[in-house]
Formats: structure tokens, sequence, C-alpha cells
């Protein structure tokens, strides 16, 4: 793969150069090929022989964590002599080591160098596309933003696509072919394979079995079907531990037909939510969903009403007008309620189901209002109810008229939409039966997520031959007797569908780094075609489907643009079979119910290896590098347990032991524990982290269950929380950090937002007529009814600016490096708080206090009103954060960069520099693009100084929400200029009078008078 | 007469007030080149001997004016003419924040002027001193004092001279070879 | 002779020095403990002990340089722990030293004369330690000099309007005075041990030191002044420098520093923990080279006085900032009394108040401070209560102040401690050479409190 | 009794007075180092897999500087020729010359040529080619006379305080935008007056303000505000 460093930038900036020994990849890479050895650990480092390697084995990723606090390490010595050099003669931090700089042989045409290209592709998730346009230096993807053409992304991206670079770049990514646990290659496994395929032919494959993870590549659907048609007798099994076999049979017993369903939240005046987080990453169209729903809860113009009946608090609850803590078990009960509510012309039914005095109350209102709004209203159900659940749900939007106007329904868009535990349980039996020679897993880790009822393992072992393709040699095929590193989807070619159908084409961005494979190769070589490459079957595929002329232009615009025009699938007319379902009642209240749920940061544990997302704090907790046991207060009161205090969660014999965190708002007599973690090969962030609650998880009760046992056992667990403190409450008043009112009174008082500091009310007027003379003065705003607190603008600011990742160690000593935070402030009473999102980056002062203190100006004021942060002048006396009201500073306490992994090097942006041990940084507003634009602007000489169209900072491009705005506060009719005009807006602590150029828009409730009497 | 080989005499007494008593009559009686010497400050001694005026003071003064001064002006040239920038949005002439460093150095220039000045006019460090090759000399540093007048006075003269020391009625007299 | 450190209460005060001395016996009493007396087993173990904790220190600022701040407890809230709250009170603890020595030079009290010399050393001592932290606290320490305006290649200059930059200037022109005017005041004793020396190599150390000192009256002339001078200047600067100190706090906008009470409160305090440090070396340093006859009943007496009047002071600071807390209604600023008493750290603030208000309040009663042993006990407890104080100021008010969303918590770890404690051993092990070394009392200032000396100014 | 002899009063003061002119000296020492040739690597040729000779390209045969750095008008980076760059006319010329077997070398493998980077600022400066050529510095203004190297080096310091000379008074140094490439451009002076827009110039000052004018440049303040360069 080409590694010319030739974007005038190397990927490594310094802050002060010390010796370091710099690892060539391509002799790494040439390495690769002869090396054997069973290592998992095996990384590049090691290849090359780099004595880091024993140590950063031993070390807990990443270095700043372990390794200084114990023994000291030859790279500790190295910092030393580095610093000892620069103490000695005040030159050693200046004078620069020759660099290397190294040009193409033949320069490829569309390449300038130190300019960045964008092309479109697609993140795939669960089968459900999330489709990107991806930056890249020098065919070098360094970072995810939105395809804004793409309808189902209209520019957002979620956390799991916005960190999948990262995972690209991993080096603990499989990186061989792997035979009985020796490094083989791609070749010998072709010669291999035929063997056992030419044992199948004469049963037609009556012994292959292939389980995948969901996927809706019509492409690879295609070259399936061909290769079933190879092999009639072979079976395609899907099965992914997080999967929608509930909306799926929820389809099927409304409609009897497996139907998406998709919502138009644009078009819904009232939300109601059957225990559904569809403002959750995981949930399909996500990005979109968050958008519409985000844009109709502007107070000026229509905002919609949204009841939340949820049993784990989610992000989707903290939006809620009003949110209902129900037990999971118990959403049946309402959903049926609500029908009858529904289903009545006036009034409200007094059947019995169980529900409170205070249940019911919230019904006749929900009813009512939902009558209220026939039509432009929407009822979803959750991804883990029941189907009876979205069958119910479904009859209710069929009644209320919803159909067509918020809720359509379409073709699924999983290839082969199959129940897929049914289909993993079918897969198990004939593996038990001994029908199964030949197996190959593609992207599926059942070692670890299978459901512990179906002893998967047993029936594995007896499998003769195994076959796994993965990016990672996980828990699966450390068992297998062949593995396949497969190739990232940013390494390989492929299509996939959006949760509209629409199909986005994916093309690599890179060579495959380790030479992977991708799902496309593998099949071609089973069907006897190995020379086949990807790029062929999959323009094979689309030119059967687009035969004619003017396939290349088609398929040009296709790739240029994302997605091939008109793929979206057209609305569905489907009929209701009957509205009268079987309602089996809700279990005893008594009874302790558990629920699993993905988890917000590794899903069903496949990102566990990803650093970013691990150290991502979880949108309610707050907690990283781990998964817990929630639990609610009143329940933690009579069990006697505080947060972090370990407990013993068992559900029939199994039985796991977890930390306690104590949850604001979960119901009573309920837990919540989240899949994905305790994982046993991940890789160096991914392995020993959390606990697998896996074994807790049937087949029978994916989703949650009663009859849980929940006991205090002795021992507390250090749980890694990034925020101290989650109520706005400081001694006896409450601070008003979050503003926050009614509708009703934002209309009636305008003045309900506290009053703001005159501006002659300063000591300093001096800067005023200069900001103003300027062409630019940048500004933000933030609107905290718009943000769903999803994160996605950390990991987006992560990966723009190269923030390290400390480890838990260092998150848990308050050290985490996050630029952009989001607060989650909880207020009332503890088992049904209002919950408030708040993000917060740097507020980029007019008169900073930090620039004030900082003795030597390595904090400053530019003339546009950016509070510049020069890292290389910073002596690290970390008084600036002291005296930063908001504590947006972030400090190397240890050499937080990694600077020698070559990946990383490579995945960098070469545009921000990479800060080194014992300096203070911060949110700049994303100088670099600033900078950039305005060169741009400048060079064509334009006089229109408004940034909208062009200028975005990475957290405003990546927020699906659109509660980010950025731009010029000079120009009147800037969207920031309008914002900050808004009766809204207010400054974070602007009694302080430090005048914020990041200022808040208020957050409006819109509840309904019913409920608030 | 003068003889080469003496720098001057040296009288020796017991009591502080003996020397004050006797460093006047010797100022009374003429003698300019004179000096003397106490275990501890006296200031009627130096009085005495006539020495009025001794000129730290000043040095001191100065010192301390070009130190402050030197430094406001740094400042000042560094915050406005050299390299102004928008800290926190202050002034690029914060006087205010400038009187600290301004009146920090008006002290150290202050302070080692006085102190370097004195030595200086002092002519220190002179470890080699006619006077030491005086044996009884050493007692000044505990408790004799002494009075010296030396050749190069115009009244000297090594006869009239000791015998007007002996009018004194001194603990002893040397004479203080070169 | 009756011991002088025995007065009856009722009795006058004690005379500064005891009675039946004279030029001689006074200067070979103090020279004796430089010259004569052989090197005691006493001392010898004192200074290894001290010796031992102070490579502690230098272990861990190895480690501390080898990886970074990190090493410390600090974190984001709490940018300063430690390293800033020691060098606070190592600071204050200096400013005894010049206080005895310049202003109470000024003020014409000649009982200073046989404290001054050991209490200015303590002081550059003490800024020794302080001067320190300042750069140990940096994340990156070896480009300290960047607080200097030199002419630099970067054209950049330090930023004036930084309470570290008035630092770097205070602190370092408080250190040259300290030395300057310790040293001055030593030149006519080195003279004389010069002269009483037997050993050659000795005499011509000293004699060097001396610069060829030989008591002129003209030179004893321009050094009075010189060294009047010295003391003028040094008593603005002593106050100065706790005010530029306090400023580091005063200037910030943390709730909990940003008051003006500051100054005047640092400046008390540092007296306060100054005195309590003279008489922790003064009560053993008179007792085991047998001083009591200089070091009577009445320096210490006088020091205790000062103890309870600036411990006074103190307390006004104390009940001032709460006042103002509840007073100003500020919604931050009245958290942080709330926090102090009902936080995490409010054991510590208690303790506090116990060290500095409550315990001294014995000082009322003479019998108190003529009793050695419970004097001592007492200056060590102001001594712990001051660093408490610091220890509340710098890490309490910064956990928690605007955002609740960043609050935090402070845990010292084991290399907090390793540098502190190790600064300890450096400032003993440096008073145990001073005390070898150097004439630990003014002889000739001794000399001029004699009766004889103090005839002729009778006359 | 005398312990000194006489000759240590003039010892003593001259070892004082020597002590504190040696301090002076070694901090003047010091400051001229950092500024010294071994720091800043002025003016010092960097060895190179090819002795390629800018005099010669540039000076005698006139290749225009954007015929190999083809990004710097449209780039942060002004490029590296590829290999393919020099083997334009090189796979016709000097075939036969061994100084040039790198080059051929690197065509026929595949491999890139390694040179050694000249005017190489630290890594946390971020200079941009573009904007400075589109407001009219010239190249030789930074990387000198260019084309009278035989063998590379950089003209300036590269250090902060040589960027912001120019950056406190652009006006030194602007020029006409099509005379930037122009290695032999000589600044207006009576002796050389300069014909621009119809206007005569004999001073560069004059000349430097109008372009400020013209070309918008943003204020002195503008560009010296950290930002500008350090990110």
């Amino acid at each position: 793969m080409k590694m010319e460093e030739q974007n005038g930038k190397p990927h490594q900036e310094e802050v002060c150069p010390g010796k370091k020994d710099k690892l060539n990849l391509e002799s790494a890479n040439a390495l690769i090929a002869e090396t054997k050895g069973p290592e998992f650990w095996r990384s590049l480092e090691e290849l090359a022989g780099s004595g880091e390697f024993q140590e950063m084995m031993h070390r807990e990723f990443p270095k700043g964590a372990s390794e200084w606090l114990d023994s000291v390490s030859r790279r500790g010595f190295m910092k030393l002599m580095g610093a000892s050099l620069a103490m000695a003669g005040m030159t050693a931090c200046t004078k620069q080591p020759m660099e290397a700089i190294v040009p193409y042989v033949k320069q490829p045409e569309d390449v300038i160098p130190g300019k960045p290209l964008f092309y479109a592709t697609a993140f795939t998730l669960g089968g459900y596309a999330a489709p990107l346009l991806v930056e890249s230096h020098l065919f070098r993807p360094t970072k995810i933003e939105g395809n804004d053409k793409h309808p189902a992304s209209l520019g957002g991206t979620d956390v799991y696509s916005q960190a999948s670079v990262l995972g690209m770049y991993d080096p603990d990514r499989s990186q061989n072919v792997i035979h009985a646990g020796d490094v083989s290659s791609w070749g010998e496994f072709q010669n291999f394979i035929r063997g056992p395929l030419k044992g199948q032919e004469a049963s037609q494959g009556a012994g292959i079995r292939i389980l995948s993870g969901a996927f809706s590549s019509p492409a690879l659907a295609d070259q399936v079907q061909a290769f079933l048609k190879l092999y009639p007798g072979a079976k395609w099994h899907t099965y992914e531990p997080v999967n929608r076999d509930n909306a799926l049979e929820g389809a099927k017993l409304a409609f009897g037909q497996p139907v998406e369903t998709q919502y138009h939240l644009e078009n819904a005046d009232v939300v109601v939510s059957l225990d559904a987080d569809f403002l959750y990453a995981g949930f399909p169209g996500f990005t979109k969903y968050a958008r519409d729903f985000a844009a109709r809860r502007n107070p000026d113009s229509g905002m919609s009403r949204f009841y939340a009946i949820e049993s784990a608090p989610t992000s989707s609850g903290v939006k809620a007008d009003h949110r209902l803590p129900v037990r999971a078990s118990h959403v049946g009960a309402i959903a049926a309620t609500i029908k009858d509510g529904t289903f009545l012309v006036k009034g409200f039914p007094q059947i019995d189901r169980g529900l409170t005095e205070e249940e019911t109350r919230f019904m006749r209102a929900v009813s009512r209002d939902l009558r209220a709004h026939s039509g432009s209203s929407v009822v979803i159900p959750g991804e883990h109810q029941p189907p009876i659940v979205h069958a119910l749900a479904h009859a209710i939007n069929a009644q209320l008229g919803n159909v067509g106007k918020t809720v359509v329904y379409t073709d699924p868009v999983i290839a082969n939409p199959v129940n897929q535990l049914e289909s993993f349980k079918d897969l198990v039996a004939d593996m038990n039966a001994g029908k199964v020679q030949l197996l190959i897993l593609s992207g599926v880790n059942p070692l670890f997520d299978a459901p512990v009822d179906l002893n998967f393992a047993k029936a594995f072992e007896g499998v003769p031959l195994r076959i796994h393709h993965g990016l990672y040699q996980d828990e699966t095929a450390e068992h297998c007797h062949w593995h396949i590193n497969q190739a990232d989807y940013l390494e390989a070619w492929g299509d996939t569908r959006a949760f509209d159908g629409t199909v986005s084409l994916v093309q690599p961005l890179i060579a495959p780094l380790y030479d992977g494979k991708s799902l496309h190769d593998l099949l071609a070589v089973l069907s006897g075609e190995p020379q086949a490459s990807g790029h062929e079957i999959v323009q094979a595929y689309w030119q059967k489907q687009h035969s004619g002329a003017d396939f290349d232009m088609f398929w040009r615009r296709s790739l240029h643009d994302g997605f091939v025009a008109d793929t979206a699938y057209s609305p569905k007319q489907v009929a209701a079979k009957s509205a009268n379902f079987a309602q089996s009642a809700s279990p005893d209240a008594k009874a302790i119910e558990i629920n699993f749920r993905p988890d917000p940061s590794v899903y069903d544990g496949r990102f566990s290896n990803n650093a970013w997302l691990q150290e991502l704090p979880k949108p309610m907790s707050k907690i990283t590098w781990d998964n817990c046991v929630w639990i609610g207060p009143a329940m933690a009161e009579r069990l006697g347990v505080q947060k972090r205090d370990m407990v013993r969660v068992a559900l029939g014999d199994a039985k796991v032991d977890l930390p306690v965190w104590i949850q604001a708002g979960h119901p009573d007599n309920s837990v919540t524990v989240f899949l994905g973690y305790g994982r046993k090969r991940a890789g160096r962030a991914g392995t020993g982290a959390g606990f697998d609650v896996y074994p807790l998880r049937t087949s029978a009760t994916p989703w949650f269950t009663t009859g849980a046992q929940v006991s205090k056992i002795s021992g507390t667990y250090i749980l890694a929380s990034t925020q101290g403190y989650q109520t706005m409450d400081a001694g006896d008043v409450t601070r008003p950090i979050v503003r926050t009112a009614t509708l009703d009174e934002y209309r009636k008082h305008a003045d309900f937002n506290e009053e703001k500091p005159p501006a002659e009310l300063t000591l300093y007027p001096g800067y005023e007529a200069q900001y103003r003379s300027e062409n630019y003065a940048w500004g933000m705003t933030i609107d905290l009814n718009s943000c769903v607190g999803c994160n996605n603008c950390i990991v987006a600011c992560q990966s723009e600016n190269n923030i390290a990742v400390v480890g838990k160690e260092q998150v848990n000593h308050g050290r985490h490096m996050h630029w952009i935070r989001v607060d989650a402030y909880y207020q009332g009473d503890r088992n049904d708080p209002k919950a408030y999102f708040q993000p917060v980056p740097c507020m980029q002062c007019e008169n900073a206090p930090c620039e004030l203190v900082c003795p030597v100006g390595a904090t400053t004021h530019s003339t546009e009103g950016l509070n510049d942060m020069v890292y290389n002048r910073c002596v690290g006396t970390r008084y600036c954060s002291n005296n930063c009201p908001y504590k947006v500073r972030r400090f190397n306490f240890f050499l937080f960069s990694d600077w020698d992994t070559p990946q990383y090097k490579m995945m960098r942006n070469p545009d921000v520099t990479v800060r080194s041990r014992g300096v203070m940084e911060k949110c700049t507003y994303c100088v670099q693009r600033i900078t950039e634009y305005r060169i741009k602007s400048e060079e064509s000489g334009t006089k229109d100084y408004n940034t909208d169209a062009d200028l975005k900072t990475a957290c405003q491009q990546s927020c699906p929400a659109n509660a980010i705005t950025f731009g010029n506060i000079n120009v009147a009719d800037s969207q920031v200029s309008k914002l900050k005009k808004n009766q809204r807006n207010y400054g974070l602590l602007d009694d302080l009078n430090t005048r914020p150029r990041t200022t808040y828009l208020a957050e409006i409730r819109n509840p309904n008078p019913e409920l608030e009497a | 007469m003068k003889d080469p080989k003496i720098y001057g005499l040296l009288a020796e007494f017991d009591t502080a007030e003996a020397v004050v008593e006797a460093a006047q009559r010797t100022y009374a009686a003429g003698y300019r080149k004179i000096d003397a010497y106490s275990p501890f400050p006296i200031e009627e001694l130096w009085e005495a001997i006539g020495f009025h005026k001794n000129g730290v003071a000043p040095v001191c003064l100065l010192g301390g004016l070009l130190g402050g001064t030197g430094a406001y002006l740094l400042q000042w040239w560094i915050n406005t003419i050299s390299y102004p920038v928008n800290i926190g949005g202050r002034p690029f002439h914060s006087w205010p924040a400038f009187i600290i460093v301004t009146f920090e150095m008006t002290i150290l220039f202050g302070g080692l002027s006085a102190v370097f000045g004195m030595l200086v006019m002092n002519g220190l460090p002179q470890p080699y001193h006619p006077l030491f090759n005086v044996d009884r000399f050493a007692g000044v540093t505990r408790d004799r004092f002494f009075i010296a007048i030396f050749a190069s006075d115009a009244k000297y003269d090594l006869l009239e001279t000791r015998e007007f020391l002996q009018t004194l009625h001194p603990h002893s007299i040397s004479e203080v070879p070169t | 002779m009756k011991d002088l450190t025995q007065v009856e209460p009722g009795e006058q005060k004690a005379p500064v020095m005891a009675p039946g001395h004279n030029y001689g016996t006074i200067t070979d009493k103090i020279s004796s403990i430089v010259l004569k007396k052989p090197v005691s087993k006493g001392w010898i173990l004192g200074f290894l002990v001290c010796f031992v904790i102070l490579q502690w220190m230098l272990y861990g600022i190895t480690l501390l340089f080898f990886k970074g701040v990190g090493v410390w407890g600090v974190n984001i809230p709490i940018g300063w722990g430690f390293a800033i709250v020691n060098f606070v009170w190592w600071i204050g603890i200096g400013h005894a030293g010049t206080l005895i020595s310049a202003i109470l030079l000024l003020l014409r009290q000649s009982w200073r004369n046989s404290i001054n010399r050991f209490a200015e050393a303590m002081t550059l001592f003490a800024v020794a330690c302080a001067g320190m932290f300042p750069i140990f606290h940096l994340g990156r320490p070896w480009v300290f000099y960047w607080l200097f305006p030199y002419p630099n290649t970067m054209g950049y200059w330090p930023n004036f309007r930084s309470p570290l930059v008035w630092d770097v200037f205070a602190v370092s022109t408080y250190g040259t005075i300290s030395l300057v005017f310790w040293y001055v005041g030593m030149i006519p004793d080195f003279a004389t041990l010069r002269e009483i020396a037997d050993k050659k190599w000795i005499k011509y150390v000293y004699g060097m030191l001396a610069l060829g000192w030989r008591n002129s009256a003209r030179h004893w002339s321009r050094y009075e002044t010189a060294y009047l001078l010295l003391a003028g200047l040094a008593t603005p600067l002593v106050l100065s420098v706790h005010t530029v100190v306090s400023f580091d706090f005063a200037i910030g906008i943390v709730p909990g520093w940003h008051t003006t009470i500051f100054p005047p409160y640092f400046v008390a305090g540092a007296i306060y923990s100054g005195f309590a440090m003279v008489l922790v070396l003064a009560i053993p340093i008179r007792k085991f080279y047998h001083l009591e006859d200089f070091i009577t009943a009445r320096h210490i007496e006088n020091s205790a006085m000062v103890m309870l009047a600036t411990g006074w002071i103190v307390a006004y600071g104390y009940a001032f900032e709460a006042f103002m807390n509840w007073y100003g209604g500020d919604v931050y600023e009245g958290f942080v009394r709330f926090n102090r008493l009902h936080g995490p750290y409010a054991f510590w603030y208690f303790a506090l108040l116990t060290c500095n208000l409550l315990i001294p309040q014995v000082l009322w009663f003479r019998r108190v401070r003529l009793n050695n042993f419970v004097l001592f006990l007492i200056s060590m407890d102001i001594l712990i209560g001051m660093w408490l104080e610091r220890f509340i100021i710098v890490v309490v008010s910064l956990h928690r102040d605007f955002l609740n969303s960043s609050f935090g918590m402070y845990y010292p770890t084991q290399i907090d401690w390793a540098i502190f404690i190790g600064t300890l051993g450096f400032f003993t092990a440096c008073m145990f050479l001073f005390m070898r070394l150097l004439p630990s009392i003014s002889i000739f200032e001794l000399r001029t409190l004699l009766p004889e000396a103090e005839a002729v100014k009778h006359e | 009794m005398q312990i000194f002899h006489r000759a240590t009063n003039t010892i003593a003061k001259a070892s004082i007075y020597g002590a504190l002119l040696l301090v002076g000296f070694i901090l003047w020492a010091c400051i001229q180092f950092q500024r010294s040739p071994y720091v800043t690597y002025a003016h010092v040729a960097r060895p190179q897999p090819v002795p390629f000779s800018h005099e010669h390209h540039v000076g005698a045969i006139g290749i225009d500087c954007r015929y190999c750095h083809t990004s710097v008008e449209n780039s942060n980076f002004a490029g590296i020729p590829p290999t393919k760059t020099c083997m334009n006319c090189h796979s016709q010329i000097w075939l036969g010359a061994g100084m040039l077997q790198p080059v051929r070398d690197s065509y026929a493998t595949g491999k890139s040529l390694v040179w050694n980077r000249v005017d190489d600022l630290p890594d946390f400066v971020y200079f941009d080619h573009s904007i400075h050529i589109n407001k009219g510095v010239g190249c030789n203004t930074c990387h000198g006379p260019v084309d009278r190297m035989p063998l590379m080096y950089n003209e300036g310091s590269l250090q902060m305080e040589w960027c912001l000379d120019c950056h406190r008074s652009p006006a030194k140094n602007l020029r006409p935008r099509d005379q930037v490439f122009n290695m032999r451009y000589e600044q207006p002076s009576t002796q050389k007056p300069l014909l621009y827009e119809g206007k005569i110039y004999t001073d560069q000052m004059a000349l430097g303000s109008d372009l400020v004018k013209q070309y918008h440049l943003r204020t002195v303040a503008d560009i010296t505000s950290c930002s500008t360069c350090h990110r």
C-alpha cells in the first residue's frame, strides 16, 4: 500500500521532538508474509522487531493508563532523556532532526498533495446502511462524515460509523489467514478448500452451512443465491445477537407478511414510544429520525409532543415531555390499553389490565391526545418488545389513520428476512444431528454471543471443518480450523441498503492494510471463481440491474453520490389482519425483571476493541470502559447497595456478578444489563473490559424476563464515570445551568429566560469595535431542545482533532481528553426525574479567564474571537484550566497520544497537531477548518462572508439533530446570528461576564395540560 | 621624617569610650589620613574621625529608579510595541498589572546596588591589608579598639605622631609595616 | 547563674541577654559552636536522617520528570495539588525570617539581634524549598525559562498579566535579597572567625568570605547604611511577596479564591507559620548548643505573642471569608461555605480551625508561653494548621466550582507525599549544615547589646 | 596576622567581575547558538540521493517553479515532483549519467526517491503556500536565490521571529502577482523603477502598501494571531 508522506505534514506532530525509532510500515508489511507464530497479539511493532512490543503487550491500552503508574519503562527512560537534554541546553528542544520527504513515482491524476478528497461509501450495522462521505488524505481515510445527499443521512452520522475509522486502523485486527494456529495465506486456503468442496459435491453440499450476520447487500444476496444453486443442499443461516426478530414477527402477526416500518416524524404532532429508543444509534433510521424529531421540537414552529413509556431509561426518554417508567413486561398491557383507548371514539375503556391509577390517568391522556391528532400522530414499538406489542402499535397507527402519513410500510431491507433466532436454532440442531461437515462463519462470533441454552460450543466442536471469516481473531476464530482475515468496509467493495431501501455503493478508501478479504471474495472462491474480485462482482451485479449504454455514467454517478438513484422502497399497501390479539397479562409486579440491552458503546460486543467507543461516556450514566447492572433508586435502597457495589444477578441456574449503577428513572423491581462486554479475545482495548452477561441470555427470553434474583455480594468495583455530579443542585440551591420552560411559559412570558448582563457592563470595551470590523466573528449556538445526547459530536471531535484515548484508570482519575462533552442532569424525584442533556465545548469567551492567567501567553485571543491554544508554547501550569469556569480544558498529564503505532500515524488528521506530554489542549472551533475555508474564500476573492454553506465544525457536521449551529456572527443573516437573537438564547454562566461566543438555546418542554394538573 | 617601610601607626584602646575620645582628639590635632577600628559599629566613632557622608543611599536610590523604570518600560514595550496580543480582552497597556513586576525590580536593583555600592566604596574585597601585619590588630574582631594614623597624612611624622599618640594613653602603640 | 528559661510568671520580662558577658565571652561562646566543638554524634545522626529523607524527594522528582505530572493526584478540575500547597506554605514560613531581621530592625527591637541570623537562614532554605515547586509542577519543566523575558527566537514574551509571572519576579527577588541580606550580615563575623580559627585552610575560607573586612569605622558607616537600606527595602518586599502569592488565587475567578481579603490574610498567615517555625527551630537549638544566655525566655515569649496576634488576624480572615460568602449572596460563593462545612473535605476544614484557632488560644497564658515543650508542640500544631489552610484554599475550592458536571475529587499519591516530606528533609539538612559551618547568632550585633557598648551612646 | 598575599586583592576583585562577565557571556552564547546555522540549518545544503541542481534547471535552463512544484498555487504544500516528472526529460537526455541512476531505478522499480526535507518547519507550524503566492509573496522572498543554488539549502532561519518579521509588515515584501515566480525580480528603486497598473513605483514601501490594499490583505493583528500558524 502507498504511504507517501507527501501532504506537507508528517502524521506525527511533535511539540518537542525527542529521539524516537520510527518504524517503516512497508518493511513491516513485507515481514508479515514470512513470520509464523500463533500469537494473537501480533502487531506491526512486533513484526518489525521494535522492542516496544513486549512492553506494549503487558500494558493496558492506551499507554498512559498502566505504564506510568508502575515500574519505570524504557519509554519512560527515553522521555527523561528528552527532558534532560532539553534542560541541559536551551536548544535541545528546538533543533529538529532531519526529516525525509517521499514523493510519488507516478502521481495519480486527481491528487493535489495537501488537499483532502472525499469519497462516498456506507457503513453497515445489522444490515442497515449509514451512508457516508469519507475524508481521505492521500488515500488514507481520516474522518467520517455523513452523506448529505443521501435521504437516510442528510449529513448526520452515528457514533458507530464515526468511530469505524479507528476500527479500520486497529492494529489488533486480524492480519493473517490462520490455519491451525499458524500463519497461512489466502492462496493456501484456496488450494485447501477445493478438497472439502469437492467432497460435498456428491451430496450437493448437504453438509455445508454458512452463518453470517444480517446483510442487505443486493449483490451479496445475488452471489449467495448463485452459491446455493451450486450446492442446493447447503443452507445459509443468519444470526446476530441484537436482531429485529420482534419487529419481523410483529409485522407477520399484524399483516401476515414481513414488512419494514418507516416513521415520518416530521409529520408527527404526537409521538408515543412503547419502550422504543429510536434516538439510539442502533435503531434503524436513527440519523433521519433524530433530525426529523428535532426539527419538530422547535417551539417557534408547531412543536410536537412526545410521550415515552419505557423501562430502562434511554436518551429518547430524556427528550420526552412525559415519561412513564414501567417494567418492560408491563408495556404489553399498556399498549393494549392505548389501543382500546384509541379505538373508542370518546371516553376510556374500563378493562382492568393491572394498570395503576397513575398509569391509567397517563393512558387516558395519551389516548385522547392521539385521537385528537389522528393522522398526525405515531406510536413506535420498542425493538425488544415482543411481537404482540409491535402488532398492537400497527393496529393503533392504522386505527388513527397514520399509515401513509407518519407511518409507511415497505419491503424488508434485510436481504433474507428470516427469524434469525429460529434460523440459528435450526443450524444448531443440524450441527447436533451431525449433518454439518463444513461450517463457514462470516462476521459472527457465536462462541461469545450465542444464546446460552443452545449450548453452541458443544455442537460447534462436533463440526469436522470450521472456517471463520472475520475482522478479529476472536473467541470463535480461536476454535476454528481456518481463520480468514476480513477486509474492513473501508477496504472493500460492496453495496448495502439504508433503512428506506436506498442502495449505497461501498467503495474502498484504501488498499486492505493486512490484505483482508471481503465476503464477496470468499464466496467467489467457494463458488469456484477465485479470480473474480469484489469490484467485478458488485459491478457485474449492477450491470445486470442497469443494462444499457449509459452504465458507466450510472455507475460513476452512483459512486459519486454514494447511492443508486431511485432504489428507495416505495410504500406498500398492507391490510391489518385483525386488531384483536391474544393478550397475556403482565407478570407479578413483585418478581424481579431483567432487561438485556445492546451496549450504547460496544453494541453486541463487535466494537469492543474500538477505544474511542470504549472511552465514550454512555449517554445516561457517563460510564466508560465498562458495563454494569442498572438498578432503580427504590430497589437499590431495598437491596442496601450503593453505586459501584457488586451484586450477583441470577437467572435460573446462571449467575453473573456485576457492579451496580443506580440509574435515576429506572422502573422498580427491574434491572438492566448491557451486552457486549467481558470479551476474552477482543484486543488490547476490549479484552477483559466489563462483564459478560450473555450467560444469562437464553433463546426463550432474549430481551427481558422476570424471575431474576439480585443479591448484594461483598466487594466494590471501580466504574470510571466522566461526570462528577449528575444534578444541578449544589448545597440548597439549583444552579441555572440548563434553563428550561414549558411551551406555555415560553409563549406567555417572552422574558422567561434570565436576563443577561448588559453589553456595556464591562471594564474592557476595547475589542468590541475590532471584533465588529473583522470579516468574520465566529460564534456557536447549541439548541438544548434538539440535542438528543447521542454523543456523536464527541467521537466526531475526537476523530477530527486527533484526541488521545487515556484508558479507564486515567478517566477514573478525571483525566479524560474529550474536547466536547455531553453533560446529563437529573432533576426532581430520582425514581421519575426530569433529565437534560447539555453539550459543552469551549465557550470561546471574549473575556477569557484562562488567557489572563497563562504566564507564557500560550492561550490568547484571535482577532476573529477564537480562544487560541498554542500547544507548543504551553509549559503546563494548568492555571488556565483552574480558571476556566466551564472546565473544558484538557491536560496531557502523561504522553497520552500514541506516537509509535504506525496505523495511528496514518489515521491522524494531518491538519491538527498531535499533542505531547505536559501541554493543555481544548476545543478551537476546528480552527483548521476555519483556516482552510478562509484561505479558499480569500483566494476566490468572494465578498460573501456568510459561511453557513461550506464551513462546519466537526461536531456540528456530525450532529444528526442539527443541534449545533456555527458561523459568522458578523453577518446578520447567518443562521447563528439569527439564533442568537432568539428569546431562548443564553450564555452559560454569563453572569460571570466571560462573554461566551458559544451560547445555548433554552430547553422548552411541551407537556400535556391534562397531565400537568 | 618618614620611613617608607612604615604604613602608619596603630594605637590600641580597651574601651569604646576611650577610642571615641582618642579619635576626637586625633582629629582635633589636625590629622586627617586616620582611621578607627572597633569590634562593632559605633556611630560616634566615624563622626569623630570626621566621616559624615558615606554616599551609599544615593547609589541605592539610583539603582532602584533604574530597576523600576527599566521594568515598566520593558513591559510597556513588549505589550504595545513588540507583540501586542489580545489576552482575555484586556488592554494592551494593562498598567495595573505591570505595577507588581515594576515594584519587585525596584527593590531588587535598589538592594543590590546598595550592597555592591557599599562593597565597592569600601574597596572590598581586600583580603590583604598592611594592618593585618600587626598581630595585635587581630583583637579588633574580638574586643579591642584601634586608631590608625597613616604615613600618607600630611602632618605625619614617625616620632611626633608617636608622641602625640602617647598622649592618648593607648593600651599599646605599634608600627604598621607596609 | 540561674537558667533564664525558667522565668516565674508575674516576674519581670527576662533580659535579652544573660548578665556577666563581655565582648570576649560572647565571641568565644558563639564561635566555639563553629570552630572548637568536635562534631557531635547527635549532629551526625540528625543530619543523616534528614539526608535520607532528602533522597526520598529526589526519587519523587526523578519519577516526576520521567513520567509527567500525572504521577501526582492532580486532575481536571483540580489542576493544582500538593505542589502549590507546599509552595505557598514554604514561602509563608520564609517570611518570619525577613520580618525578624528587617521589620524588627526598623522598629529598633534590639532583642531580634540574637535570633535574626538563623531566622534569615531559615528564610533562605524555606524559599529554596518553595522555589522548587513552581518548576516541578510544570507539565514541561524543561522550558521553565519561558517565564523570563529574554530575547528569544520566537519573538514572543511572557504574559505580564499573569500572577505566575509576578510570582517568578517576586520570589526570585525575595530569594536574592534575602541571600544578600544574610551574607552582608555575616561579613564582620566571618572576619572574627578568620582571626579565631586555628587551622590555616579554615582561616583561608573564612578570610575569603570576610572579603578582608577589618572593622574600619568608615566601613562600619557605609555598612550600617547599606544594612538599614536593605532592611527598609526588604520590609515592603516581604509584604509584597505573599501578597503576590495570594494573587495567584485572588486573580482567579474560582469561588473561594476570588476575594480581596487574601493579601493581608495571607501575609498574616505567613508570619503566623513563620514564627511557629522559628520556635520549632529555636527551642531545640538553644537547648543543644546551650545558647540560653543569648536566646532567652524573652525571645521565646515575644515570638509566642507574635503568633497569638497574627493568629487572630488569620482568624479574622476566616470569619470575613465566611461572612462574605453569605453576605455576597452569590450562588457559587455561598456553596463554598456549604462545601467546606458539609463537603467531603469538611473534616480537614474543622481540623484546620482546631489547629489554627482553637489550640493556639492557650498562648494567652504566660505559663504556657514560658513552657518550651508545650510551646514547641503548639508551634508544630500551627505549622500543620497553616498547611491545611493552604490545602483547603487550593484543593477544596477547585474540586467543586461552577458546573456540577465537572465536580471532582483529589487524592494525593505517594509521590505527592514523597516530594513534600522530602523538602522537609532538605530544609532541616540545610539547617544542620548552617549551624555547623556558620555563626548561628550575629556576634557583632550581640556585642552592641552589652552595657559597655550601650554606654558610648549615652555620653 | 596576615593570611593572604598582596596579589589576592587583585585576584579577588578580578575573579568577582570576571564571574559576572562569564555569566553574561554564556547567556549571550546560548542566544546566539539558537540562531546559528547549526540549529537552523540556514545555508546548509542537505545530502540528497541525487545532487539535483536548481541552479542548472532553474537558472540555466529556466524551468518554471510550477513545472515540478505543481500544487504550489492551490495547496498548502508546494509538491515534490514524482520521479515521472524527472523522466519526462531524462528518458531522452543524460541517459548515461551515473548520478541519475537512482532516478532511473526509482522509475523502473516503482520505489520512491527519498529526499531530505530542506525547508522544514516544525511540525506544529502550519504554513500554506497557496495563500502566500496568491497575496504576492515571491518564491525567493522566503526560499532565497534558488536559481543560484547548486545544492538546495534554506535561506531563512525558519524561526518564528523570521516569519513575524514579514507578518508584522507585509508591505516590505509584496510584489505584483505576475512577478511571484520571477527569480530575478528586484524591488523597485530609484535606479530601477517599476511600472505597475499605470503607476510608477520607485520605492518598495509605496508599492507594498498599495498591494496590501489591492490584495485585501488582512490586518497585521489578524496575521499575527496565534491560530494563523498554530493549531
